[in-house]
């Protein structure tokens, strides 16, 4: 099958060098942890336990408020020490479970293998859900809400996205290189609820050993593996789908409508583990990378602040000038290092200071870069004018909504105009509008 | 009683400020002597027209009075088109249709809506007289940098005068044609309007 | 050919709005919307092209054989005038859809010199019926075509940080001159001149 | 520690590096005018360049705006004004040329990146318009060369020549000689002082394409039409010059390569990009068969320019976009 290449794109130098060759390692539990109520998209879930509790490793710690809602857990053994305000790397302050940390008993039946074989599709769906999975790639979407596509649209493409085309990152191809037979268990589960025709795990050419073993480990299970154009952002669920299938997800809509399901790799681990292990989402793996002594991949538990686990990877050489939860083309940059790791938290980027990119913002030449790296085929420069001007209306009929926050326009951009950050900023007020 | 008068020159300037008649203005003020032609006619057909409309405001019916009004300027239109050709074929030939055309010059009927209808003869006449000049003025302006810059001369006349050498021999033989060409117009009316608004600026800051 | 190169004439090389200085106050009056400038646009052809043929006759049949030359800018006026209010009244009882596009640009051409001012030239230039009528369709085709122009170029200048003094009007008038400038390109088209 | 938006990594160019990468595109060129017209070559684009950004600096000094007048971009539109004048000009020529690009195409609009019409080329046309007797009557001939690219005949330009002596039998079967067409694609050639070089124009563009400074569909679109366009009008017996001669004479390739790849002055979208060259060859090509003037390309482009917000306009499909 050609493959199709997206319109657009750029190609940053992708600085996986740094980290690709280190072995997912475990983090110790630090002295305190603090889980944030909402890891997800969606609603935020409901704390069950008290101020005092003794809680465990895999402790179900809150109930999910409604469908698109998920629980958390306790990644560590403790007391809780109540629910305060914390540090969230959205940016704002938000409601989280306290816990210090005591011990390392873990709660009673996780670990222990069982037979999931003759589980129905919605049991499968519930386990799912109430392990707290969401989709380990950045989006946090809960697994359970994607699993369930509305009857008139069913599935007949899964896509397993290996691509990790983020720049620094290497979570999910160290994941690739040393769990693959469990992402093709998670992957066969996956296959069963939704009953599709095709199963595809797509993964960057710039990851050919990564390639090469799952090609090995799929053989015979009818599951393909795709090499695809290294490429940012290869790895968006619209730009794979047309890549691998040709399908066109409609402007505004979802994967379904054309019949596919994307889903991280990583996130087919969790679901494997979830019903095999009874092992809810406490923990992921996080590249810690950019500025700091070690480099590496961490298998880190969830709520653990940024600053404890820099210094797992021997601290920062030199002088902070960025802490990036993410990767560098959509992280968000946080005000502290005390911020937590949460489940859509694939890396950690330390920029130094000298690293920083702060220059002159000249007006737009029209150089027209920006429309041509697009990858939803937007007017970036056109929008920006519009947004400026205040004509949200005549942005929002250019594309505004379904600008996908790749990045690529600014980055390409040599007046250094903000666009992404205009177009979060357009997509707000025209949100803030449309309630009125 | 004046200051209707000098607020049509000055303040209220129909082409400078107000930003009306503009077509003639940009048409005929190719060199100095066609905008004082220009001007002259105007100031005519303005202030008789004002005269007019405002000795007989008080009889002519509300709802017809637009229609009155056009006949009693296209009257007068009508005079100054036929007598500049009899007197003056030179002039008359450069002006072309912009003399006919003052029957819809804006500042015209403008005056005679605005103010003619609405005040005592004795004002209306000022008035007209005001913003003929005002509009004579800006146009003469128009025609004199126009045709210094672009030909070299002030105020030559069509078969007659040859007009003042202004800038010298080594300019005459390089005059910024562009000037009399039509985007010279354009150009020299932006950068008139511009100034006027950047000095107004400075003056008031 | 001969009608060809008075059309082009009038279309673009003697364009009316930049060449001729005609019709300016819709010009920069309604060129800060590309879809009003359409409009307006329509409606000149129109009415341009329906005056013309009328004017032309009201002189070729009334006005001279009647030695009645002297009222021509009375009349023109007039019959301009009242055509305009006619088809007002007209599209809003006939054709509500044309009238809902053109009808807020209909009372504003009677005040445009472009419409009586090309009916004096048809009588200038001793121009045919069939003359009239392509030099009127050139003219007003190009009417459109500037305004249309300057209403695309206009919503750049809007959100460009222009002079204090140059915003709006001045920086209108810099671009019209350099538009004429462009324009000027086609002088000597085919022997065709100022 | 610092806090902005994504993305957090940027491409390694900016503004300034378009700007000089262009002026270091158009130095073939430059050095090619000096060996064909001599050192009045040099000092003619050094007043233009110097008044170009002189006029920058001293609008944005006066209006208290950012200093930008040193980003390159007034240098190229002093270099392309200069490059546009026939080298017998007076000083003052580029001099006013330059002061009416930077002050009434550019600044008074807004600066870099707002003007609608490309400086360079209103300059020109200010000057065309103003002083057409310097502008279309004083060639001179290269050093090395004659001013019509033919040995014996020294009367014109070949684009004059074309104009006005094209019923010359000895013209006509000369023009499209294989000795001709070397001499206008390696500029020995009368012409504007930067304009005669296919060839050294050429060197620089291609740099322009391969560093994506410009793009190749406008000048593919200007330069394919003027060519395809001139061969249908040899054909048609319309223009006694074949379509190598429409393409090497004249101003096509610094206008196709430089001047309609302008950034600021061109089309966003890839359509608008071909709409735009290949508008602006077929007007270049009408102007220079019917027009009144010898050449059209500089008229073509700006012609152009007042085209492009309506371009933009056209705004390409997103992905998946849903009709309404």
């Amino acid at each position: 099958m050609k493959l199709l290449k997206f319109k657009g794109g750029v190609h940053p130098h992708d600085h996986k060098e740094l980290s690709k060759s280190s072995q997912i390692m475990p983090v110790p539990a630090p002295e305190f942890v603090y889980v944030p109520l909402s890891q997800h998209t969606g609603a935020p879930s409901k704390p069950i336990v008290e101020k005092k509790a003794q809680v465990k490793k895999g402790t179900r710690l809150s109930e999910p408020v409604g469908f698109v809602s998920v629980p958390v857990h306790s990644p560590v053994s403790g007391t809780v020490m109540g629910i305060v305000p914390y540090y969230h790397p959205l940016g704002k302050k938000m409601d989280a479970i306290k816990i210090k940390v005591e011990g390392d008993e873990i709660e009673d039946g996780i670990g222990e293998e069982r037979d999931y074989s003759n589980m129905k599709k919605e049991e499968m769906i519930e386990a799912i859900k109430m392990a707290g999975i969401v989709g380990l790639g950045g989006a946090a979407f809960p697994t359970h809400v994607k699993l369930s596509p509305p009857p008139d649209k069913p599935i007949d493409t899964v896509i397993i996205n290996g691509a990790e085309c983020e720049p620094y990152l290497t979570s999910d191809y160290r994941l690739m290189l040393e769990r693959p037979d469990d992402i093709i268990k998670g992957t066969e589960i996956i296959r069963r609820i939704l009953n599709p025709k095709r199963v595809v795990i797509g993964i960057e050419d710039n990851k050919p050993d990564a390639i090469q073993i799952l090609r090995e480990k799929v053989d015979g299970t009818g599951i393909e593996v795709v090499s695809l154009p290294a490429r940012y952002p290869q790895g968006s669920e619209k730009q794979l789908i047309y890549a691998i299938t040709g399908r066109k997800v409609p402007a505004g809509g979802l994967p379904f409508d054309v019949g596919c399901y994307v889903q991280n790799v990583g996130t087919a681990i969790a679901i494997y583990e979830a019903l095999r292990f009874g092992k809810p989402l406490y923990e992921r793996v996080v590249t810690i990378t950019g500025g700091v002594n070690k480099p590496g991949n961490f298998l880190v538990p969830i709520g653990t602040p940024a600053s404890h686990v820099i210094e797992q990877a021997g601290g920062v050489k030199g002088e902070v000038g960025k802490i990036i939860f993410g990767g560098p083309m959509m992280g968000l940059a946080q005000i502290t290092d005390a911020v937590p790791v949460i489940k859509g938290t694939s890396g950690i980027l330390i920029q130094l200071k000298n690293e920083v990119h702060i220059e002159d913002v000249y007006p737009c030449i029209r150089c027209s870069s920006c429309v041509d790296v697009c990858p939803m085929g937007l007017m970036p420069n056109m929008m920006e004018m519009l947004i400026n001007a205040g004509k949200y209306e005549m942005a929002e009929k250019m594309g505004l909504m379904f600008c996908i926050e790749c990045g690529c326009c600014s980055y390409v951009c040599p007046s250094k105009r903000p666009l992404v950050h205009t177009f979060k900023m357009g997509k707000r007020e025209v949100l803030k509008r449309r309630k009125k | 009683m004046f200051k209707t008068f000098f607020e049509g020159i000055v303040k209220n300037n129909p082409v400078l400020v107000l930003a009306i008649g503009l077509c003639p203005t940009l048409a005929v003020s190719t060199s100095a002597f066609n905008a004082l032609g220009m001007g002259a006619a105007v100031i005519f057909v303005l202030t008789f027209s004002n005269l007019i409309v405002s000795s007989f405001r008080k009889v002519i019916p509300d709802s017809l009075r637009i229609p009155i009004f056009i006949i009693v300027i296209s009257t007068f239109v009508t005079i100054v088109d036929y007598v500049m050709k009899a007197y003056l074929p030179g002039l008359s030939k450069n002006l072309g249709v912009f003399v006919p055309l003052i029957v819809v010059n804006c500042i015209i009927l403008g005056r005679a809506e605005g103010f003619a209808y609405k005040n005592p003869v004795g004002k209306a006449i000022l008035d007209g007289l005001g913003s003929g000049i005002g509009f004579t003025l800006a146009i003469f302006i128009m025609g004199t940098i126009r045709e210094i810059l672009g030909q070299g001369t002030w105020m030559s006349i069509p078969g007659g005068f040859e007009g003042f050498k202004v800038l010298g021999q080594g300019f005459l033989n390089y005059p910024v044609l562009f000037m009399i060409l039509p985007p010279g117009g354009f150009l020299v009316i932006a950068f008139l309007m511009g100034g006027m608004r950047y000095f107004e600026a400075r003056r008031s800051a | 050919m001969s009608l060809f190169l008075l059309f082009l004439s009038a279309f673009l090389v003697n364009n009316i709005v930049l060449m001729r200085f005609l019709g300016l106050c819709p010009f920069f009056g309604i060129s800060s919307k590309l879809d009003t400038a359409v409009g307006m646009g329509m409606s000149v052809i129109f009415v341009m092209v329906l005056s013309s043929v009328i004017t032309w006759f009201l002189y070729q049949y009334i006005l001279m054989p009647l030695n009645l030359v002297f009222l021509r800018t009375a009349a023109f006026i007039l019959v301009i005038a009242s055509l305009v209010q006619f088809l007002e009244i007209y599209f809003k009882k006939a054709i509500p859809g044309l009238y809902s596009a053109l009808g807020i640009f209909l009372p504003l051409i009677t005040t445009n010199c472009a419409i009586l001012g090309v009916a004096f030239l048809n009588i200038d230039y001793g121009h045919s019926l069939i003359q009239t009528l392509v030099y009127s369709i050139g003219v007003s085709l190009g009417f459109t075509l500037a305004l249309v122009l300057m209403a695309g170029i206009r919503m750049r200048i809007d959100n460009a940080p222009v002079p204090d003094a140059m915003k709006g009007l001045p920086i209108a008038f810099i671009t019209a001159s350099l538009m004429a400038l462009a324009f000027l390109g086609f002088q000597g088209f085919l022997g065709l001149s100022l | 520690m610092y806090i902005s938006s994504s993305p957090h990594i940027r491409k390694d160019w900016n503004v300034k590096k378009i700007m000089y990468g262009v002026v270091i595109a158009l130095m073939p060129a430059f050095i090619g005018s000096i060996y064909f017209f001599g050192w009045r070559a040099a000092y003619l684009t050094f007043l233009s360049v110097v008044t170009a950004v002189l006029t920058e600096y001293l609008f944005q000094k006066i209006t208290k705006r950012k200093i930008t007048a040193f980003d390159g971009s007034a240098i190229i539109t002093g270099i392309l004004l200069a490059f546009n004048i026939p080298v017998k000009s007076p000083w003052w020529l580029p001099v006013v040329g330059s002061f009416f690009a930077i002050l009434v195409a550019k600044q008074f609009f807004g600066g870099l990146g707002y003007n609608i019409f490309n400086p360079a080329l209103a300059g020109r046309a200010f000057v065309m318009a103003s002083w057409p007797q310097i502008m279309t009557g004083r060639w001179s001939a290269p050093l090395h060369g004659s001013i019509s690219g033919i040995d014996g005949i020294t009367s014109a330009t070949p684009l004059n020549l074309l104009k006005l002596h094209a019923t010359d039998p000895a013209v006509l079967s000369r023009i499209n000689s294989p000795e001709m067409l070397k001499n206008l694609f390696i500029g020995n050639v009368g012409g504007c002082i930067g304009e005669t070089s296919a060839l050294l124009l050429l060197i620089g563009a291609i740099f322009l394409f391969v560093m994506r400074y410009a793009d190749w569909r406008i000048s593919v679109g200007y330069i394919g039409t003027v060519f395809v366009v001139a061969w249908i009008f040899y054909l048609t017996g319309l223009t006694p010059a074949g379509p190598l001669f429409h393409i090497l004479s004249g101003g096509v390739f610094l206008g196709g390569l430089f001047m309609a790849t302008d950034m600021v002055t061109s089309p966003v979208t890839p359509a608008g990009r071909w709409i735009f060259g290949i508008a602006g060859g077929l007007i270049c090509m009408l102007i220079r068969v019917w027009g009144g003037y010898p050449e059209g390309v500089s008229y073509s482009i700006l012609f152009m320019n007042m085209f492009v917000p309506l371009l933009d306009r056209v705004r390409p499909k997103y992905l998946g976009e849903v009709k309404k």
